[in-house]
Parts: C-alpha cells; structure tokens; sequence
C-alpha cells in the first residue's frame, strides 16, 4: 500500500501525483521503488476521480466502527 | 366365496356385493369414521369429493362381511372399521386422499365435552349483544365482557380453552354465543388399503411446508454446487462471473496492482485505513484537522 | 483487469507467475502487452497469498456506496 | 475457475468469447484443456450479459460475507 | 440445472457421477442430453469435494441485487 | 434428498411431477424406490409452488447454508 | 490527514515513525510541515496499535453496508 499512500499524500498536499513526485515520496520513507509500480500507479490513476474514490470510502468507517467493535 | 353370505337377508347380500365391487373397481379402499357429522354436511362433503372418491355408508357388520370374502390383505380394514365407519373408493393415491379429506373438514360449534383441536380464542373487538345478562354469562367464563357505547364489547383478546382441553357447558354456550366454531368436522380417514398396502394416518400427513423448505435446501444446493465447482448453467453463469470478477478484485486490492478498474477501490481502502489510524491518534491526543472528517 | 485475470488464470492452473507466463496468456488473448504493468503485477504479488486474498471481501466500500444511497 | 478467467480476460480484451479463443489462453497458460467445458462455457455465456454480470459482482459480497463468516 | 441435480441425485444415491450415470438420469428424466455438457460437468466434479461445495454458500448476484435497490 | 433431487430434475426440465417420472428418474439413478414415498412426494408438491420455493432459496443463501451444515 | 498518510507510508514500508522520517515524507511531498503536529502525531501513535486500526478499518465496510441502509 506505500505507493497507494504516496499517492494519497500528494493530492491531499495539492501536488500533482507523477511518476517522479511519487518516487520521491517514496524514497524519503526509505522505500526501494518499483519503477513499474509507480508508473502503473500513476497510469491507473489518470482517469480516476480521487475525490470521488474518497468520498465513497469515507462513509464506511464511521458507520462501521461501533459495529465492527 | 359366499361362504358368510349365505344366511344374510338379499338386501344385506346386495349391499355386500355393493361393497365388494366398490373395493375391486378402486385402486384405493379406505376407512372413515363419520361420527359427529351432521347429514348436511355429508351431503356438502360428497358434492367436494365428487369426481375423485365415493362414500359409501353401510353398517360395520356388512363392511366386515364384505372384507372377509375379499379376504387377504385388505381383510386387515376390519381393525380401523369401529363406530361409524363408512368406506371411501377412489383411484386417488392415498396421500392425495388424505389431503381432500383435511380439505372437507370445516368449522362448527363445539358441543360440551368435546376436546378443543387448538387453542380456542376470542378476539378483541365489540360483538352484536346488547347489554343485557350475556356480560355476566361471558365474565363467568373468564370473557373479558364490558360494555361501551351501549354494546357489548371485548376488551381483550381471551384464550378460553387450551388445545388439547375439554371444552365445558358454559364455554360452549359462550362460544356458541359468540358465534366462534373452533371444532374440525369432516371425514376421519381410519385407514386406507392401496395396491397391497395398508397406509395409516400418522403416514399420510404431509408437511408441506417441510416440503418447500427442502425444495429451497435443493435448489440451494445445485446453485452453490454449480459456481463453487464451477459448472456454468444458464442460471448460474452470472454468479460465477460475479465470483470470478470478485475474486480478482479482491487479489488485486489486497496486492495493490493499480488497475484502473480497482484503483479506486484501493483508494478508498488506503482511505479508511488512513481514517482508522486518524480515529485512534485522535483518541490518544492528535488533533485532527477539520480535513480529516 | 486483464493482467489480473491472467494471474490468476495462471495460479489457478497451478503455475507460477512470472513476467514470461502472465506476458504469453496476453498474448493468447491478442492484448498489446505493456511490460511495465507486467512487472508491476508480478512485483505486487510476490508477497501475497493469493488464496487468501480471493477471499477477503476487500471490495466491499463500493458495494456498500448502492445500499446507502 | 481458469475457464472463467480466461473468459474474462478476453472479453475485457475486447475479443469474442469463442472456443477457439478460450482454448488459446487456456493453453499459453499451460493449462490442459478439456473440450467439453469450453464448449459448456462458451454455450453458457451465451446466454449471459457479462458486462451486467460483472457490475452486479460489486453488490454482491456484502451480501455473501455473513454467510462466508 | 438439470445436469447438476442428476449430479446431486447420484451422489446422494452414493453412486458414481460418471457420464453413463448422468446420461441414464438425465435420459430417465426426459432430458434431450448434450454429451459435451455431461462430459463437462463430470470432468468439473472429479476434484471436488461435493459435499462441502453444496453447503458454501456462493455468492448470489441475483439475490444481491434487490436488496441494493 | 433424492426424491427432492428427482423432482427439481423434472421441474427443471419441464417434464410434469408424476409418480411414474419420478420413479422412472430415480431407478436411473439405483435408488431402490419406496413407492409410499414417491406417491407422499407427488401428493405433497401439487400444493407446493416449487418456482416460489427455489425463488426463495436464492434470496436467503444465508439461511441455506447452516441448514445445509 | 497528510500526516497520516505519512505516518502510514513509514508504518507500510517498516520505517519507524519518528519526527525525523515523518518530516522528511512530508518535505518530499512538498507540504509545509507543522513541527508541532508532527510532534504530536508521533507522540499519539506510540500508544496506537496501527495494524489493529488497520485490519479494523478493512473489516468495516462490510459491517457498515446493513447499517448504512
């Protein structure tokens, strides 16, 4: 899940999320990057609204945690 | 083979012989009790079964007579032929039967000492009596009888008399009153004789219900069996897609391949994950930006 | 999703996944093969157990967004 | 579940579920093939819309994980 | 579903599910029989274990659905 | 099972639910036959909407399985 | 929720979480770091068991869906 929290992490920093700013988040956590992880990342994330993926996301936890419990 | 017949009188001998043709033409022979039921409600209960079984009304001692010269196996019908018995011919299988005989039976009145089928019940809500001595007839028996708005009423529903109980003078009056028929009357099949077998009642009732339930249990099971071994069936074929489908993207989230038709899903795991975490930092002193929730 | 079905294409017939393996089934089924996402599939299961992962219902948010809309 | 995949795999190729198809993939992933059940599947996808089948996939573990418990 | 319920039928029988068996059921049952299909099912069931397959509950899109409605 | 098998066979290939179909389908399949039971069987699914009951199963898989256990 | 994520990423990649690793993720990522939160947040997290609130969170969804409907 690294490369999907880099990710995150930039666009919730407001940086575009490239193949190179994904690296270098990556690496300042001292992780040995996959290059063709980051660029299947950033590929499959072209076309998706991240918002909207969050959004989705968001509803459950809060909901869920007493059940969960 | 007239050897019991020979010293009857002709009408008795006919009657005999009516029976035994009636037993020979019929695949199924049974035995049912009559006992209680009113003439009309015969008449009514021959009109329902007409076209699939005949009752045929005829004194125990002649029914003996007739199974006795018929001999072998159908000779064992004397053991259930007690009291007021009638015999009833159809080509019907004797589950069917059985299950015509429960349809005839409809409600009556309930005469005293008789055993109460189910719990007997009288509902809440007013009835027809004015007010008058019916309320303290109805008290008596434990009927919570009142009265409102110049009516008798019910006040709540009663259960006079539990299954299984006798039913007494009073609460048959007061039921009778009150118009509730908590009796079943209708042909009681003792016992009935099909190709060579005798089939009690305690055989004959079907659960029906048990029935649907094993039929959902099967169905069940062919569909289960069909998208876990994978046998694709027009029925079953879009839940095996539907698995596969969910299998692969279970692997791919849980891996994290960034696909473009599960990143999203990843996102909004890594979301909750990052919210779980928020959720216990927050409960151990981080705050929490007004981003975060 | 190709790259995925073709992983598990392959686990499920009891072979490994490799870049050579996962690049022929492509192949077979005429899909122009990026070898990035293909090393990038490989990488990202390395360290997973598959069969367990069938079964974790990780998909679930989406089903849930329908059922509270 | 091979059969299924490489059904999968081709239709998100965009290629047609045919016999021939599925036994190709089948085979690039060393898979021995049993004619029958190609031929039992392909008839029986025949019948099916996979497109719905696949989206109504996203519903259904919520509904399923309770009784995988 | 005719052929699985032969199948069942014979298992619970405790018969073996080969062809000859789901031909002569299927045949008994009025069936047109399709020997690709019996070939088929037969060769799906040789490995499995019909006994826990039967009581899994499998994900039931169909029954899913409404309930996301 | 098998004379519920039996006649789920029969309903799923269209053919009526009658004594002598049901006996011809499970001689097929070995079972010695009770003749009592088939005619309880026939007898008990005229009064049974078989469609409602198997609709019923696919809604409620979860009720299945432990039943099934 | 950058922090998090951060926090996340180092947890992810066996990285110790301390002030030190978690400002530099946050500089690759170009956010401005708040030395105060970041204190905070690592102080906050050395009494969290973050693969507990993790598997927690990937249970949740499923239970959530009843709820949210």
């Amino acid at each position: 899940m690294e490369y999907i929290y880099a990710a995150l992490l930039l666009h919730n920093a407001g940086k575009e999320i490239t193949e190179e700013n994904v690296t270098a988040v990556l690496n300042a956590a001292g992780v040995a990057v996959d290059d063709a992880r980051v660029k299947a990342l950033v590929a499959a994330l072209e076309d998706v609204n991240i918002e909207e993926a969050i959004s989705k996301a968001a509803v459950a936890p809060v909901a869920a945690a007493p059940a969960a419990a | 083979m007239a050897l019991y017949t020979h010293h009857l009188p002709r009408w008795k001998k006919e009657e005999v012989e009516a029976i035994k043709r009636g037993i020979e033409e019929h695949a199924l022979v049974g035995v049912v009790d009559m006992y209680g039921i009113p003439a009309s409600q015969v008449q009514q209960i021959r009109r329902n079964l007409r076209g699939t079984a005949t009752v045929k009304m005829a004194r125990n001692t002649l029914i003996e007579h007739a199974l006795n010269e018929l001999g072998g196996s159908v000779a064992a019908l004397n053991d259930y032929a007690e009291g007021q018995s009638a015999l009833i011919f159809t080509n019907e299988n004797p589950f069917k039967l059985f299950k015509q005989l429960e349809k005839t039976k409809t409600k009556m009145a309930a005469k005293p000492g008789e055993t109460a089928p189910e719990d007997i019940v009288v509902p809440k809500g007013p009835t027809s009596f004015k007010p008058g001595p019916i309320v303290g007839e109805l008290q008596q028996v434990g009927i919570p009888a009142v009265i409102e708005g110049g009516k008798v009423k019910i006040r709540e529903e009663k259960t006079v008399v539990k299954k299984g109980e006798t039913i007494n003078k009073k609460i048959a009056d007061a039921l009778l009153k009150l118009g509730i028929k908590p009796m079943d009357v209708g042909l009681v099949l003792q016992a009935a004789y099909y190709r060579g077998t005798i089939f009690t009642p305690d055989l004959l009732s079907i659960d029906e219900e048990a029935y649907a339930n094993n039929i959902a249990l099967a169905a069940q099971q062919a569909f289960n069996l069909s998208v876990n071994a994978v046998i694709p069936t027009s029925i079953t074929i879009g839940a095996i897609i539907g698995k596969a489908v969910q299998e692969a993207r279970n692997v791919g989230v849980e891996a994290s391949i960034y696909e473009k038709d599960i990143v999203d899903l990843i996102i909004g795991r890594a979301q909750r994950e990052m919210l779980a975490v928020a959720l216990a930092a927050q409960s151990h002193g981080f705050e929490l930006d007004e981003a975060t929730l």
